[in-house]
């Protein structure tokens, strides 16, 4: 039966996030771009919301909540309204926490979940990206041959979150098969691997608070339980990225649409507020509007995750869909806000920069 | 907790109202399209024994007095109104039932006037009822409303010209049917919006006559009808509300209110039309061993790929806007901002749909002999009627903003 | 040397060519919509303008004015302003004069010419689309095949003017070389040919008053000197066709600019005219500044055909964002007048009907 | 007779310009993004010199007396600011020379004032000069200036604070240049447009400050000042223009009528930082044997085709609006319609056409190891300001309705 109302407990869990994406992450957010550093202290508090750890079973010491993506979704669109960078960063950890509940080898939970329930935030990543124009998650350049009972993995990979300070990555490469097709491969990689060399920090438009680094495999050897799963969990998985990064461009969006709006109010011109002009007011309702279809479409994605259905359709659909409209949001509200939009005294510049990545990043949160 | 999944029950409802479209509607779609102005009486009468006998079509849900539908009432509604609009939307429009009209009185009517005038829905003749409130000289700006209500002894004398009226022709011409019109008319002109009142006119009222009924783009098997009311005499208590002028417009918020229950119904009959194109297309795809690759790299996709993509997913985005807007109203909560959310993004949305389904398909969509061209024709009036997509803007930015009309015009 | 002024002799066919359409076309744009005819003393009023009668050599009877794709922008822009069915009506003889003139063989001009150079009217077609979703001008279903000294002609063409009228239709089929591959031909084909059926008048949303036929070619025998030139000489052709649906494209956009325009100054609502109003006054803002500049781009191409240059990429992009235009002015013209806009007493419908033909038609006029 | 081909007079500036801004330019363009409010003076004074001996460059053909070039003044400066924001938007900001303080002496100064002011950009280091017309307390609304200009006796004081002036602190500050800020002020708040006069403020007047420079998205090399007047003195005769208060507001369109002037040198900017991220896109695909296939039907067309052929047809839509726009200037027609078309439709597209640029690119777009990310940095500019994307618009709609500010804001 059609609802679109979270539970409770996952309002309890939103007002959490909203009060420290408000009181928190929101004040950082401008210096955090300007330095391209995110204050440890605030990622300890980020981490000591739980939000790593709740889904991590009790036995490897987590709460052992189940994953939900419509939860993912709701924290990844509050923390992003705060800033991306930064929430990018406090998720990261997920990146391998959540492949590996849902498709790690015992031994390799065993040996890697452990690490992510401690008292300190604890970083990981994934390494998804390659630096080309023609770059597809799904069928990436980055090769895992079959080397014995092992694995070689080789390839480039770019914009990967804390790549200096994460001890494992989710990785996706292509792996052939006898018949000389192949299919994306989920694998976790740890940074201590022959082989693997983790490059400079990248310097990007947006996204400037996030310390993202090249990293490249060559010849690494990857023991067998360090494959999650088959084409399947790949498919799931970048699904649950789609729904992550279409949560976090409602986010950012909706933070520009409220900035722009509060602005146009105050903002007076030609004797009135500028929001009293219909050019101005049709462009926030247009905003408003966009927001409200972006995250509707994207609990839908989320919604058939957590029904264990294929959702790749609806992931891919939301995903787009909230890629070019977080764009457009984020430009018109830097238009309302006229030259002041420009300066960055305001902060709707910074959504710009940061809505820009949506369409083409994969991989960089997870649900 | 969230759920995207029509209830059994709704999806049942859906189901059979899908076969209907396709066997009952589509068939004759093209030929009430080309004979404009001509009525599909079998059809019409045929809706009418259905939703009598076994409560499908729009009209019936309201009646039902099962709990479980009453509880999605509004939802119920707009997954049958675009069911039917899928079959198609001029048919659709031209079927009989309470409509707008209808939905004036059950907002905005006694309890006595609820019985008097409801109850013919429930005859074995198919009646219609209709809203009057565009006039020659006022479009979207109703409180500029010309038309007068005279009171006089136990009478209320309406004067003026109604255009644009949907079924008017069906409501008001009494060898049509049995109906009636939900008229807009003020009171006191100096009171402007406040003093705009609904008035009931029974079909054959001395006084009203149907003038004209328009030449149109599309949704030909509806009519758009002229009415034209000279010392038009109704009883007294044939008033919707209060005859009071309050000193604020509240009155007419109350008014407008109606709306906040139609504009969902309205973008769900914008979707079917919508939907009617994206499904046309997507089998045209199929035949012709076209893939729609979904999760592949952008740049890897052909034009038509992510047209269609881009096409699906605005339509889904226009789809959950709108039964947003019908959840909230059957939770009672109010839903003006979501009502108008959804009627703007669904006439929008539909409007470039289907031109562009138009387009994908080359001298076969821009032909007659496919409806694709005409789905085109229909879905623009989605951007247009009740409330265009202007006055849907002005609506959402008013609330967003907090402005009253006043501050926001 | 920068120039954005027509000639004098160009503006003088102009202002005759706008007087014709502003009292002879429009006022019988909308009957002949309905009715799906265009009465015969207008069409008789249109041929005694000269403007097929012009470009013909004199030593077939015409004026043997020089060719100017310029000038047949000019034509092509103001008949359509007046009316897109009616002007390509008019326009229709030069579907196969203006070919035949550039590319036709001696003999062939001889036998066809003299027709066009007569008092009355003498109808003309082409024979260029195809009714399929994938058809493509340069690579078209219709197959031209050597056979002896001749070639024979297969294939259905749809949405051919003056079907039933015409005595020559100008035909692209795929000519297929020795390897194998295949490049487009142009070709004049006598309506007399053997196997050359005409089929019944098509109905279309818009072009109601234009009549157009089905028309297949079974096996028909075509005499070589019925071809016009080679592959270039079709590349020349269809960027003279994109030249003027791009120009008729301008003007049913400036018609349906001007319309609204001249509707919204007039209609007033909540106490002024709506076109005080940002949200209509943009709109029209927008559609001014369309409409020169699909006309600027428009007639560049035509420039470079004037100059005997390649013009596919300025023709190609043109067409394209000239199509593009007059869909989104015409839409927002019909938006303007709303419910007037949807009511068959205005024009505005009916220009949107016509305009949505401009992205699929080819070959149905010639500049 | 229609041309669209240059003059080869401009075509040879153009080609100069490109090889200066792919050399002496793009080498420097991510520097000075990076390093904000530094100023790169070897490049400054490279075309200081330049412009003084070879008369390249936008400053240099205002001087140039010879006729066949001035026939076609306006139009050659739009070509050659393309080029040099092509090479970098910022950079050619920086430059020295007249800028918009210098057309506007032009366009309104006495023969005495021009000589007077416009000698300094003859000499031997690069001069500045600025228009200072923004306040915090409005933007597009300049009928709202609060700086106000009193007459004392022989001399203007002028007190206020202006913000956004382009090459404000080059213009303003004497440790920079020894040039001038023209000020737009009231003297007369009553008289509303009327009472706005413009002023010269050399460079290091007493009373004027150079407060803070802006920290912003994009053309980080051009400083954006925020200047104070504290009763600051200039001699009576630094006024532009009379110092009478007409009846009409004709005097302050007189000062609007600068930017009939400067917006299509504005728009030209804007095309420049938009090739410049076409030209990329276009070498790229060329680099991967990626074909734009003109000609071909759109159903057979890539995403990234189509994506590239619409940047490219918007652009040069744009660039033909503004070429149209000084054309007219240059013989003498009014342009005030056209040049606002130009504007608006430049910075809008040079908008949308970076950003695309930035998406096809991927990883590599959004990187600032290449100049893409930056280009649709300094893009954004440009819907902003000389008028704002809204401003020209609503240009545009009074001209086309002939419509006053009064019945159209």
């Amino acid at each position: 039966m059609i609802n679109f109302e979270l539970e409770e407990e996952q309002q309890l869990i939103r007002d959490t996030v909203v009060s420290f994406a408000r009181d928190e992450v929101r004040p950082h957010a401008r210096e955090a771009d300007e330095k391209g550093h995110i204050p440890s202290d605030l990622v300890q508090k980020g981490w000591e919301l739980g939000l790593v750890q709740s889904m991590i079973p009790e036995e490897f010491g987590g709460f052992g909540n189940a994953h939900s993506a419509i939860t993912g979704a709701v924290v990844a669109e509050e923390l992003a309204y705060g800033d991306l960078s930064i929430a990018m960063h406090l998720l990261a950890p997920r990146l391998v926490t959540v492949p590996l509940v849902a498709f790690g080898s015992p031994a390799l939970k065993k040996a890697v979940l452990p690490r992510f329930s401690g008292e300190r935030f604890e970083a990981a990543s994934a390494a998804i990206m390659e630096p080309r124009m023609d770059f597809d998650a799904m069928a990436p350049a980055s090769t895992l041959k079959r080397d014995g009972d092992d694995y070689l993995l080789d390839g480039e990979k770019c914009l990967v979150p804390l790549g200096n300070e994460a001890r494992h990555f989710l990785v996706v490469a292509s792996l052939a098969n006898g018949t000389g097709e192949a299919h994306p491969q989920a694998l976790v990689v740890d940074r201590e691997t022959p082989g693997l060399t983790v490059g400079e920090r990248e310097r990007n438009m947006g996204l400037k608070a996030l310390a993202t680094t090249r990293v490249s495999f060559d010849r690494c050897k990857i023991p067998r339980e360090h494959l999650l799963g088959d084409a399947a969990a790949v498919t799931r998985l970048s699904n649950l990225w789609r729904v992550a990064q279409a949560s976090m461009a409602v986010g950012v969006a909706r933070a520009a649409y409220d900035y722009a709006r509060e602005y146009a109010k105050e903002r007076r011109a030609f004797g009135q507020a500028i929001a009293q002009k219909q050019a101005i007011a049709f462009m926030l309702a247009e905003m408003a509007m966009e927001v409200d279809a972006m995250r509707l479409l994207t609990w839908e994605a989320a919604w058939r995750l957590d029904r264990q259905e294929d959702a790749t359709r609806e992931a891919h659909l939301a995903k787009r869909y909230a890629a070019d409209m977080a764009l457009k949001v984020t430009d018109n509200a830097l238009q309302v806000l006229g030259g002041h939009g420009y300066i960055r005294d305001h902060m709707v510049e910074l959504f710009l920069r940061n809505a820009r990545s949506f369409a083409m990043l994969e991989g960089l949160a997870i649900a | 907790m969230i759920d995207y999944e029509l209830s059994p029950d709704i999806a049942a409802t859906r189901d059979q109202l899908h076969m209907l479209a396709e066997h009952a509607m589509r068939p004759i779609a093209r030929d009430y399209d080309e004979r404009e102005h001509e009525k599909p009486w079998d059809f019409i009468n045929m809706m009418w024994q259905l939703s009598k006998n076994s409560g499908i079509g729009p009209g019936a849900s309201k009646d039902k007095k099962d709990k479980t539908t009453d509880a999605e009432r509004n939802l119920r509604t707009c997954i049958a109104v675009e069911e039917l609009s899928w079959g198609d939307a001029g048919l659709y429009l031209a079927m009989p039932g309470p409509g707008l009209g209808g939905a004036a009185v059950m907002a905005a009517g006694t309890p006595e006037q609820k019985d008097r005038f409801m109850s013919r829905f429930k005859g074995d003749k198919p009646v219609w009822s209709a809203m009057a409130i565009t006039e020659p000289g006022c479009g979207s700006d109703s409180a500029a409303i010309q038309t007068t209500a005279a009171r006089d002894g136990d009478h209320w004398v309406l004067n003026g010209t109604k255009i644009f009226c949907t079924s008017g022709l069906m409501a008001g011409d009494p060898t049509k049917s049995n109906g009636f019109i939900v008229v807009w008319a003020t009171v006191d002109r100096s009171a402007g919006r406040a003093g705009i009142k609904s008035f009931i006119v029974n079909a054959g009222t001395p006084g009203m006559t149907v003038a004209k009924c328009e030449d149109k783009l599309g949704i030909r098997a509806s009519d758009t009808a002229t009415l034209i009311f000279e010392d038009c005499r109704i009883p007294a208590d044939q008033i919707l509300g209060s005859p009071e002028v309050p000193k604020t417009s509240e009155g007419f918020k109350g008014v407008m209110a109606t709306f906040d229950a139609t504009r969902p119904i309205g973008a769900a009959s914008a979707l079917g039309v919508g939907r009617a194109a994206l499904d046309f297309v997507r089998d045209e795809l199929k035949r012709q061993n076209i893939p729609i690759r979904y999760g592949t790299a952008t740049h890897k996709l052909t034009v038509i790929e992510r047209d269609f993509m881009d096409m699906e997913a605005s339509l889904q985005a226009a789809r959950l806007l709108t039964w947003r807007a019908a959840w909230m109203m059957d939770r009672g909560q109010k839903n003006n901002l979501e009502a108008s959310m959804a009627k703007a993004k669904a006439g929008l949305v539909v409007t470039q749909v289907t031109q562009k389904a138009v387009e994908l398909l080359g001298p076969l969509g821009y032909s007659r002999d496919l409806l694709l061209e005409k789905w085109m024709r229909d879905a623009k009036i989605n951007d247009i009627f009740e409330g265009t997509q202007q006055i849907n803007m002005m609506i959402i930015a008013r609330r967003i903003l907090g402005y009253s009309s006043k501050e926001l015009s």
